[in-house]
């Protein structure tokens, strides 16, 4: 158990996930320009973001009749203390790592897990019909990707030997991840777009409910929330990089570099992906989750474990 | 933190455990009375392991055990109630007046 | 195992919002608040766990609690004739067998506590814990955890054939009756 | 608080939110104000600075207005856009920020939010008084609101009663009452829907608002052709237009804004000799799979049930060739063939209206002068428009078959996919009236 220094492992996970927040903003932005046909402007993609954001703190909240409120208020702070403790697990370089417990991967898949906590609070506690149904369905979302989700990640400890991260990306050094086993890196990003709920797996917070979760968000609250889903994007994307690109290993440049631009790279696929691709139906993403993930995830699972041996 | 102060926040928890576990009308409040009363013994158990084990992860292993077992009271639980209120579309005890099918 | 004060403030901290969340569980008027408030009691439980040096199980007990805990919260919106669980309701019964059954359960376990001198071997090395576990595990335990597995696999088994609706002998709801209303009930009283 | 003054600046130059009514002949305006990169249509009155509230709003739609309008958190304001309609009733008509006739719509929007967020316009306090229709606490016998478990009214509205499960259970069901200013339906098309959890139980649409005779619509191509010879051009580019406008509203309801913007500037700009553009797009949509991906199977209307109802694309989506063109001698010239698709399902509404903008410009481009012929009865861009007889009225009664145990984003596909325009109901009607008024 090798942890950095409280203050400065806090600062740096907060930059990180301010800096991707903004990114995504950015590229999110500029791919709906250019799927649109529309017209790319610095003031639209640069600055927009921050403007919006500046809207979004100038809002005074509203409230719905009779909502639970602390759970309303607890639930986008939640999902940002998630999204940082999963960050927080992602080393960019062999001595740079946030925080690096012998059980990274536990603590990380535990943040994924309680991502369902935080969307079905957020969706339960105002007190609305549509927000209600966004929370159901991603109930039905959400215990359908864990196990694929658990089981993806954990073929990345094989080579491994070790639950750390540091130490599943340093396994990689012959041979990254996506190489060894090839069906982890798609199986990993279905399922972390899930866990992200963002573009085709925009369930909960689907335009068909108007919005769904969030609907009834305004305000500082609808900002953390917003933030908070790109933030947990960031991380499941930095945690792709990690586990099955080989993290900071690459020629050349740095690794943290490599890190950065895998994690970049990652980022724009899933953000290209959910411009091009239609929603998906919750009743055929549980079926593909059960039926055809999970044996999938099994299978991955037994190969690399039959090639250790 | 002393094992002394675990062990008794460990019964605390036990005991809540038990007046949910009575007092609960609704079934599935029940279950959440027996959760807080493993909750407590995998808390015990644990603290156990980490004084007087001296390096023996065997506690551990027992709280895993402890971990299966809550699962399968859930899942039973669950299933148990999902049958009665098919066939009796009770769900507070109160309307369970004899347990025969 | 001592870890200086901050340890001990932390311990604090979680071992209150373990009991508080506890108790507030039984005393919430919505089910789906009661089930977030035995999540939070069980992730402070975890907590403590990973303080006591058990990493790897404080964290799995949170993991796997996050989703039970939604699944009960479902449970109860499903089954429970008040959706949501957003109309507080009180619903107790012998509330004072209950009250003393519980106090007397914390006596007799905290009694033994405060009499009984327990030996004192802490352990060496709490960053061994994780793999010593894991070596344990499918080592000398292998048969507990193989067994423990099947039992859940025959659990598993055992709900979906005992919650599906289709049986041997049947529909399992053949036969079943429309309960009078709850609310009949009570205000007829 | 220069913080907040400097963020009210900054956030100034945002683009502006905007939650937009599009009322009786507002349609096409307020979804071409959507292009604009200064301002964007949300789907909630929560995320909204600006209410725009455009076109004709019938007076059953007023309270509603009023409700919708005091969910916008503060800063508020409410920008009418009349578009020639009387604005003079509505709740809103204390709002001084108005779009004339010669104003720039963007641009009134934009200054209007600037205006509010600087202070020169103050936020606007709510309409309807904030109170608690019903004591919600401490009434029942268990300490519950409302009297009794079920069937009481804790928070003013009806609780969940005990309904049917597909699995056989008898579990909780929500009434709901879904509109009239549901982003995803027109404006004033409201659906009362029974839910278990995500499934719809129960659904009907209630009866157009824009029925009642207090709408008098202005007069498009299609409203024409219904008195007077109209040129073949001109209408086939307007059912172009129309598909295209479907095709980018069902884009946003799949979840895909961006490309639904890409679709809208091609109907904004759309002339006879962008059918090539039309089959590209059409190509491209069935490359990203998404009408096989989101409507297969979903909202099959068997034809047994379409026939002689001549809903436009969706009968001929279910395989029948019910087109009024057909019998007309200035489509024959043209060498006019109803295009038709055998599945029924949403899927197959995606196949023919694509097809059938496509074959509309191809009509429109080799179209020399000729004019419509049958007076009286028109085929429209959803089926055969007649006086008192719209689409929107002969799909009502098939809806509650429809809906029945659709997962919601089933039903709200599947209700995109027929087109339902409430205002068509009015459009219709209004008809005899201004032909006798004559």
């Amino acid at each position: 158990m090798d942890y950095a220094s409280p203050p400065i492992a806090l600062i740096a996970v907060g930059l990180a996930m301010a800096a991707g927040v903004y990114l995504i903003a950015v590229l999110d932005r500029s791919i709906a320009v250019l799927v649109g046909a529309g017209r790319w402007t610095w003031r639209g993609a640069i600055v927009g973001p921050i403007r919006s954001a500046a809207l979004l703190l100038v809002q005074r909240r509203r409230t719905t009749e009779r909502p639970d409120s602390p759970g309303w208020t607890l639930a986008p702070a939640l999902l940002t203390g998630l999204a940082a403790v999963a960050l927080a697990m992602v080393p960019i370089g062999p001595d740079m790592a946030a925080a690096d417990p012998s059980t990274g991967f536990v603590v990380f898949s535990a943040a994924i897990v309680f991502v369902m906590i935080a969307v079905f609070l957020h969706g339960w506690s105002p007190n609305s019909a549509l927000a209600m149904h966004g929370a159901y369905r991603f109930g039905a979302q959400a215990l359908s990707f864990q196990i694929p989700f658990l089981l993806a990640m954990l073929a990345t400890a094989l080579p491994a030997e070790s639950l750390s991260i540091v130490d599943i990306v340093d396994a990689q050094e012959p041979l990254w991840n996506v190489v060894r086993q090839p069906l982890g890196l798609p199986l990993y990003l279905v399922v972390g777009v899930a866990v992200s709920f963002w573009g085709p797996l925009n369930l909960p917070d689907a335009s068909d409910l108007a919005g769904g979760t969030s609907v009834e968000d305004s305000g500082v609250a609808r900002l953390l929330w917003k933030s908070a889903r790109a933030a947990m994007l960031v991380a499941v994307a930095a945690m792709g990089a990690a586990g099955f690109l080989g993290g900071w290993w690459g020629p050349w440049l740095p690794g943290p570099v490599w890190m950065v631009i895998k994690a970049v790279a990652l980022l724009t696929l899933l953000l290209v992906a959910g411009h091009l691709l239609p929603r998906v139906r919750i009743q055929r993403f549980v079926v593909i989750a059960w039926v055809i993930l999970i044996p999938l995830a099994l299978v991955n699972i037994f190969v690399s474990g039959a090639l250790l041996l | 933190m002393s094992l002394e102060t675990i062990l008794l926040v460990a019964a605390a928890l036990f005991g809540i455990g038990v007046y949910g576990a009575l007092s609960q009308q609704s079934f599935v409040m029940l279950m959440m009375g027996l959760e807080l009363m493993i909750n407590g013994g995998i808390l015990a158990l644990v603290a156990f392991w980490a004084f007087t084990a001296g390096g023996n992860p065997q506690g551990q292993m027992l709280a895993i055990v402890f971990m299966t077992v809550m699962a399968v009271e859930m899942a039973l639980g669950f299933a148990l109630i999902t049958n009665v209120y098919r066939v009796r579309r009770a769900d507070i005890t109160e309307k369970l007046r004899r347990l025969k099918g | 195992m001592s870890g200086g004060l901050l340890v001990d403030v932390i311990f604090w901290l979680f071992a209150a919002g373990a009991l508080v969340t506890g108790y507030r569980v039984f005393r919430t008027d919505s089910m789906v608040r009661a089930a977030f408030y035995l999540l939070a009691s069980f992730a402070a439980v975890g907590g403590i766990l990973v303080l006591l040096g058990a990493e790897f199980v404080g964290m799995v007990l949170i993991l796997m609690m996050a989703g039970e805990m939604l699944i009960m919260a479902i449970v109860m919106v499903m089954y429970m004739m008040n959706p949501a669980g957003l109309n507080p309701m009180w619903m107790v019964h012998q509330h004072r067998v209950a009250v003393a059954a519980g106090v007397l359960a914390f006596a007799v376990l905290a009694a033994p506590v405060l009499l009984v001198d327990f030996p004192d071997r802490p352990n060496p090395a709490p960053e061994e814990a994780t793999a010593q576990l894991g070596e344990e595990l499918l080592g000398d335990s292998m048969l507990v955890f193989q067994t423990a597995g099947v039992g859940l696999l025959s659990t598993m088994i055992g709900v979906v054939v005992l919650a599906s609706r289709r049986g041997r002998y049947g529909e399992a709801d053949e036969g079943s009756s429309e309960p009078s209303l709850e609310l009949q009930d009570a205000e007829s009283r | 608080m220069g913080v907040r003054d400097a963020l009210a600046h900054l956030a100034g130059g945002a683009v502006a939110p905007v939650f937009a009514v599009a009322g009786g002949g507002a349609r096409e305006a307020v979804a071409e104000l959507a292009l604009s990169p200064s301002v964007e249509l949300v789907d909630s009155p929560a995320a909204a600075s600006v209410l725009l509230v455009a076109g004709f709003l019938p007076s059953d739609l007023h309270t509603p207005l009023a409700a919708l309008h005091d969910a916008m958190p503060d800063p508020r304001c409410t920008v009418s856009w009349p578009l020639g309609s009387d604005h003079g009733s509505m709740p809103l008509s204390s709002s001084r920020l108005r779009i004339g006739p010669d104003d720039e719509p963007v641009q009134a929007v934009t200054r209007a939010y600037r205006a509010l967020l600087s202070g020169v316009v103050a936020t606007e306090p709510p309409i309807q008084p904030d109170v608690d229709p019903n004591p919600w606490r401490g009434v029942g016998p268990y300490g519950q609101g409302g009297r009794g478990m079920t069937g009481g009214t804790p928070y003013g509205r009806p609780m969940a009663e005990l309904g049917p499960d597909r699995d056989g259970l008898r579990l909780d069901v929500l009434p709901l009452s879904i509109g009239p200013f549901f982003p995803r339906f027109p404006a004033g098309l409201i659906l009362d829907v029974v839910m278990a959890g995500d499934l719809v139980i129960e659904g009907r649409v209630a009866d157009s608002p824009f029925g009642g005779g207090e709408w008098r619509p202005p007069v498009g191509p299609f409203v024409r052709a219904l008195s007077e010879p109209v040129p073949v051009a001109e209408i086939e580019l307007a059912r172009a237009r129309q598909h295209l406008r479907w095709a980018s509203d069902a884009l946003i309801t799949q979840g895909l804004p961006a490309f639904a913007m890409r679709v809208r500037r091609l109907a904004v700009t759309l002339t006879p000799g962008h059918a090539s553009s039309v089959r590209a797009l059409s190509r491209r949509l069935r490359l990203l799979r998404v009408p096989q991906w989101s409507g297969a199977g979903v909202g099959r209307i068997a034809p047994e049930l379409l026939t002689g109802l001549a809903l436009g694309p969706v009968s001929r989506a279910a395989g029948l060739g019910e087109d009024a063109r057909a019998a007309d001698p200035a489509y024959a010239e043209l060498g006019f063939e109803p295009i038709v698709a055998r599945d029924g399902d949403a899927a197959a509404r995606w196949d023919v209206r694509l097809a059938e903008a496509a074959q509309s410009l191809e009509l429109a481009a080799r179209a020399r002068g000729q004019r419509t012929g049958g007076v009286g009865i028109v085929e429209g861009p959803r089926g055969r428009l007649g006086p008192d007889d719209s689409p929107f009225q002969r799909l009502q009664s098939l809806l509650p078959d429809l809906l029945a145990g659709l997962e919601w984003g089933d039903a709200v596909t599947a209700l995109a996919s027929l087109d339902l325009d409430p205002e068509e109901a009015g459009t219709v009607a209004a008809r005899p009236s201004r032909a006798e008024a004559a």
